[in-house]
């Protein structure tokens, strides 16, 4: 019985803080942020160099063969560091579908690249969490057509996996003749979503052949919800590192803010909530790999959390920095905007529980 | 209890929307209240013809330029009302109008009144205000910007921040540290100064919302007649809390959040998923139902505090629920408006956040510069922390802290 | 425009507090709660005698003729003092509905007696409210049938007005062969609640006659929703004035403990939410009298809202109190029960605003 | 990250089960753990049972009683999920097995351990503690109950409050003022008072649920030698502290909420309004699944803890996430506690608020029973406020207030 991270682990997470506070600092962050394309080639080449890229890919393929909780703490220390690269897609939910569910071919064909960084996948699963607005990806003719929503990692993206439907996952490269990408533009300048439109585009590349995999879009939606919400985590972390950091600073009144019970009560307030969520991303990480029929729901319930948690203690991160937090210059905001992106992504709170209340009968 | 009006104020009601039926074409565009720092020829024309009619400036006496009317809440509630419903400006706003006159009024010099009111409601001399230090934070006396006499001048340096429409001002009224013996509160002066003066630099403050909202204003070595203060020497902090005393009336505010709130119950029939509303997500509406109870809240409660102030009871008396109940307005009133962004933004999940122009952004991304405002709402003036600790000290009568 | 109370109303007020306070200290009012009726005859006489029993009740039958607005200051002022009299049931659910909807000889019948407080009335609006586990109100043959719950007010009535549906209520004495009245203990011994079981009871006083009245359910029900609102804001009132006083006079740590920011910010945090609330209070009751079109809806609102503020509020004044609060010498939870009760009848926070949201077309 | 047990703890639980399956018919009836002070002849024969097969007083060395086992977290964890998963009685608990046990081998003398260790565990020796008082509140230490030196006795008068037990046990361990002229911490003796002792008055304090779980003990001229010191005079304070840090696993707190959680869920599948069961209202059914979310977390989070314990790394460590773990679970854990209890009234509606033995009750009132005493957690022990300020200071580091 061992319910925490390995030596391994740790190692990584140490390594990996460090390469970002060397080659990501908040400087670097905003200035790649704010780049059309919201990457820089150059860190993406270094973070594979250094393993991450492929952390989920089978080592047969160049790749580290690792768990989804290893790279949900990959995801956290990204948030961490408010990094802006496309983790999210290109190594974590784009290997995890193509191993669970793609071809051998498949497997072949986009691994490797996957793991050298050479190659990048958005993901659009807007199908999988409800049609939004007129968005409506259907197959008419043989031939993709509509639109889907809100795919992400997309600045940079060499294609796309595209949910169609729960059993219906598809790889489109972004070349593809009738494929039109359109960048739409949130808060968070960190990551870069897109709205996908089709014409008469013919998906040849269908996840585990045409027939689908009964259920692969749920699986897929999970490993996502995960590490959406080991983002949101590694965005709170670190408000609330600043926030501490803050009060024990600045100086209010002829004292450390920090020294102000109220100040106080809300820091605590802040690591009550963040230390348990904590252990539920673990776990929920941990589930995906080895206790499958546990996994969407600890999956659903862990994205919930996670978003209301996240979303608060950003808040209360931001009160803690009085006007200071309000300023652009404060920095803050990048993590303020971060969890609120989180909070949308794949499904807000309530929607999300709404499915879990599903999976256990209860709805 | 009787919540009609009474035929004088229906005559004024009825004669005013008349007024606004017949000159609306010669409104200028825009939001409801134009900020202070338009030099729009239409607007300053629209303001001088409110003036003449008494709905601007009504309670300004004529000598300085005003319409010359005792104060009446209800004629303002009026005004609100028929202005917002008329979707007209209701004429020139900003702390001007709304904080140096008043101030002028109760301290200035006659000398004083008649050179800076006439033009500042005219419209002609814009301002800003000069209180906040980056240093001072829930501090407000804080202030290090500091003046020292030369002759008969006053040379300023130091650093203000938070300062809205700063660049396109005339003049700002600040707080300035002109008596450096003396204790915090009392070595503080009102002073009036060019905002065209040498060593002045006005810089953009960009906030969380990706806009400037604010400025910082720098001064080295500004220099200003030692007659540019208001009231005496060492009074400024009195002085300038009897200006954050003549906000506008809270209804105001409350209508704001009737506004959000009816822009909120519309965004969420008109937003789907699966074709279906958010408004039928029963744990959205959950949401939505009691945000509406509450903002029911505060508008009665609004009702309440103009009703005090109508009969002339006292509204800040410490321990009294009245005193108390003035007290929580802000605090209560910006965590609503708060979570009425909040619940917008989750009733759109992913086209809620997105902003700064984004195809397919609702309503010009206004739900997430609302959830990002208000928050700044939440922290300005002294954080909801300090709002708390005012209602246990002075509307519940708690002892304060020792101090250290 | 005047939204306020008026010179009368603070007289009344001050009056009735007065009275209360000498004549239902809290150990009077622990004696009476742990009574069999849970009444003292003699405090009933005695508010009778005050006028404030009939205040609702029309002059020519001996009332007050006043308004919902008024009945609610006073049912506020009982709550603050944890009175237990049947206000609730016979000096406003019963006299709004004879008066909006008794005929003139049920008017006559009943509405003297509840002014000079000789007669009680205890309300089962149960029906309206949904009916909850095995309870199920019928007309069996022309009989009343079955039970309904929660009856209010039922120790020492002497009849009972019953809803059936939303269109029928019903007034039937206690002592009619077939009705089996049976105590239901609550958390707040201050008011008593009963199920009321039916075998082979006619029923012969149907309000308004036979027919019924359409619509009168809801109107009675929002009549009884306000009072409880009223309720509620007297608990909420009276747990936050003993913790602010407790906070000015218990030390520790050598200081007394409302000097502590944290203590501080909870008693503003109470009263933050109190004040508003008492004007959403007011508005219902207004608004029950004076604006017909909206009274329904507002009475859930304020409900549903008190429900929430009231037991938030006598939790932290709890909390304020520390060990004291949780001890029953420390007489505070008197008020702790009276809102836990209060959240529960006629509908608890969630149904409640359902309701509201069908009443407005959002549901 | 690994959550089997391994085959040799496998072996431990299969041994252990065989061994419930075979003597569970001897196990007296009642609630999972004992509370301190039954003298039922039933539950002594099963705890000497338990003892002797190292389920109960595991650890404790031989020569005093116990079964003498090297402490293993893990077997813990196993003891309490077969005994609760068994529905069988897991021992005798309580302060005198849980509490002072692990002081008097920590800081007793060779003679108290011999004497009171052995009877103690055996359930003859029944105990309550002493610490708090009516007057000191949060401030724990702030103990006005003193000791005068009188020849080789102590003579102790003064009060003591929340004490469980009081009335069945035979002695008390408690905090009691021996230094007069010491500073506040440093005056304090940890000392051991028979309750038999002339001068000792128990009275049972009726809690706000109306049962009275805790009582009142008075001292008037109570007499007790100074050998009943434990540890050294003036070193209680110190004592009393490692006595907290005593404290089960916090997995057995987690098993408690999620046994409430299990029996909410079947609640709210059962209760129904207009046959509509209350899990079907999706504004309570949000609320379960937030609440589920909660559990969760808190469940892995006390593996996460138990984790460090196994692996012998520091979990009080100020300033780091492991040191701040450690001090949320309680107060993260009793909130959910009350949050549960709360849910599951709302989800019975007016049935909800039945209580004291009436009809319809669901499950003899124990909902209220426990929304209340979870109240009574949050505040007890030194309330969530001051558990705040210990987060804050010793697990974030953030300056202490300065002292008036």
């Amino acid at each position: 019985m061992d319910f925490g991270l390995t030596e391994e682990q740790r190692m990584l997470e140490q390594t990996l803080r460090g390469w970002l506070a060397e080659h990501l600092p908040i400087g670097r962050v905003r200035e790649i942020a704010a780049s059309e394309s919201g990457q820089d080639p150059a860190v993406w080449k270094g973070l594979a160099e250094l393993g991450m890229a492929g952390l989920l890919v089978d080592d047969e393929s160049g790749g580290g063969g690792l768990t989804l909780l290893d790279a949900a703490l990959a995801m956290q220390s990204f948030a961490h560091a408010a990094a802006p690269v496309p983790y999210l897609g290109s190594s974590i939910v784009a290997p995890v579908a193509l191993r669970l569910f793609g071809t051998e071919p498949q497997r072949r064909s986009w691994l490797p690249g996957l793991a050298a960084g050479t190659t990048q996948i958005g993901v659009a699963l807007g199908e999988l969490t409800g049609r939004r607005g007129d968005a409506n990806l259907r197959i008419d003719g043989g031939r993709l057509a509509g639109s889907t929503l809100f795919a992400i990692d997309a600045g940079a993206a060499d294609a796309f996996l595209v949910a169609l439907d729960r059993d219906h996952l598809v790889l489109v490269p972004r070349d593809v003749a009738g494929l039109t990408v359109t960048p739409l533009v949130t808060i968070d300048r960190t990551r870069r979503l897109a709205e996908l439109t089709f014409d008469g585009v013919v998906p040849a590349d269908w996840l585990g052949g045409p027939a689908g995999v009964a259920g692969a879009g749920a699986r897929v939606l999970a490993a996502a919800r995960v590490a959406v919400a080991a983002d949101a985590l590694g965005a709170a972390e670190r408000a609330l590192e600043m926030a501490v950091a803050y009060a024990q600073q600045r100086e209010q009144f002829g004292r450390p803010i920090g020294s102000f019970q109220a100040v106080k009560h809300m820091c605590a307030e802040m690591v009550a909530e963040l230390e348990p969520a904590r252990a539920l991303v673990w776990y929920a990480a941990y589930a995906f790999d080895h206790r499958p029929e546990e996994a969407l729901l600890v999956a659903a319930h862990a994205k919930a959390h996670l978003a209301e948690v996240a979303t608060g203690i950003v808040r209360t991160a931001t009160e803690v920095y009085g006007g200071y937090g309000f300023t652009d210059e404060g920095d803050l905001h990048l993590w303020f905007k971060r969890a609120g992106l989180d909070r949308q992504l794949f499904g807000g709170p309530e929607a999300v529980r709404a499915e879990a209340a599903v999976l256990q009968g209860l709805a | 209890m009787d919540l009609s009006f009474g035929p004088e104020y229906e005559a004024f009601r009825d004669e005013l929307r008349a007024f606004l039926e017949r000159h609306r074409e010669r409104a200028p565009g825009g939001g409801q209240m134009l900020a202070g720092g338009t030099r729009d020829p239409a607007a300053l024309s629209w303001q001088a013809l409110l003036i003449e009619h008494g709905y601007a400036a009504r309670t300004i006496p004529k000598q300085y330029g005003g319409y010359g009317a005792t104060p009446d809440p209800l004629i303002r509630v009026i005004l609100d009302e028929e202005f917002a419903r008329a979707g007209v400006s209701a004429g020139l706003g900003g702390q001007g109008p709304d904080m140096l006159v008043p101030t002028l009024l109760e301290h200035g010099s006659e000398e004083q009144k008649l050179r800076w009111i006439p033009p500042t409601i005219r419209g002609e001399v814009v301002w800003c205000q000069g209180y906040s230090e980056p240093n001072a934070g829930s501090d407000l006396a804080n202030v290090q910007t500091r003046a020292t006499e030369d002759g008969s001048d006053f040379v300023i340096n130091g650093q203000k921040i938070w300062t809205t429409t700063a660049h396109a001002a005339d003049m700002m009224f600040g707080l300035i540290r002109t008596e450096p013996g003396a204790s915090k509160h009392a070595g503080l002066s009102y002073v009036l100064i060019p905002m065209d003066a040498p060593g002045i630099e006005v810089r953009p403050l960009v906030t969380m919302t990706g806009h400037a909202e604010f400025n910082e204003v720098f001064f080295t070595d500004v220099r200003v007649p030692q007659s540019a203060v208001v009231g005496r020497r060492g009074e400024g902090w009195k002085i300038a809390n009897t200006t954050l005393g003549h906000e506008r009336s809270s209804l105001a505010a409350t209508g704001q959040l009737e506004a959000a709130m009816a822009r909120l119950t519309e965004r969420m029939q008109a937003e789907t998923v699966d074709g279906r509303r958010a408004v039928d997500d029963p744990a959205l509406r959950d949401r939505l139902l009691r945000l509406q109870a509450r903002l029911l809240a505060m508008k009665y409660h609004a009702l309440r505090l103009l009703t005090c102030r109508l009969r002339g009871e006292p509204t800040g008396e410490p321990g009294s629920p009245e005193g108390s109940a003035v007290l929580v307005t802000k605090l209560a009133g910006c965590e609503l408006s708060h979570q009425i962004a909040a619940l917008g933004i989750d009733a759109m999940g992913e086209f809620g956040v997105l902003y700064g122009g984004s195809k397919h952004e609702r309503a010009g991304g206004l739900w997430q510069f609302h959830y990002m405002f208000s928050l700044g709402l939440i922290i300005g003036g002294g954080t909801a922390q300090i709002q708390k600790n005012i209602i246990a000290e002075r509307g519940l009568r708690l002892p304060r802290e020792p101090r250290a």
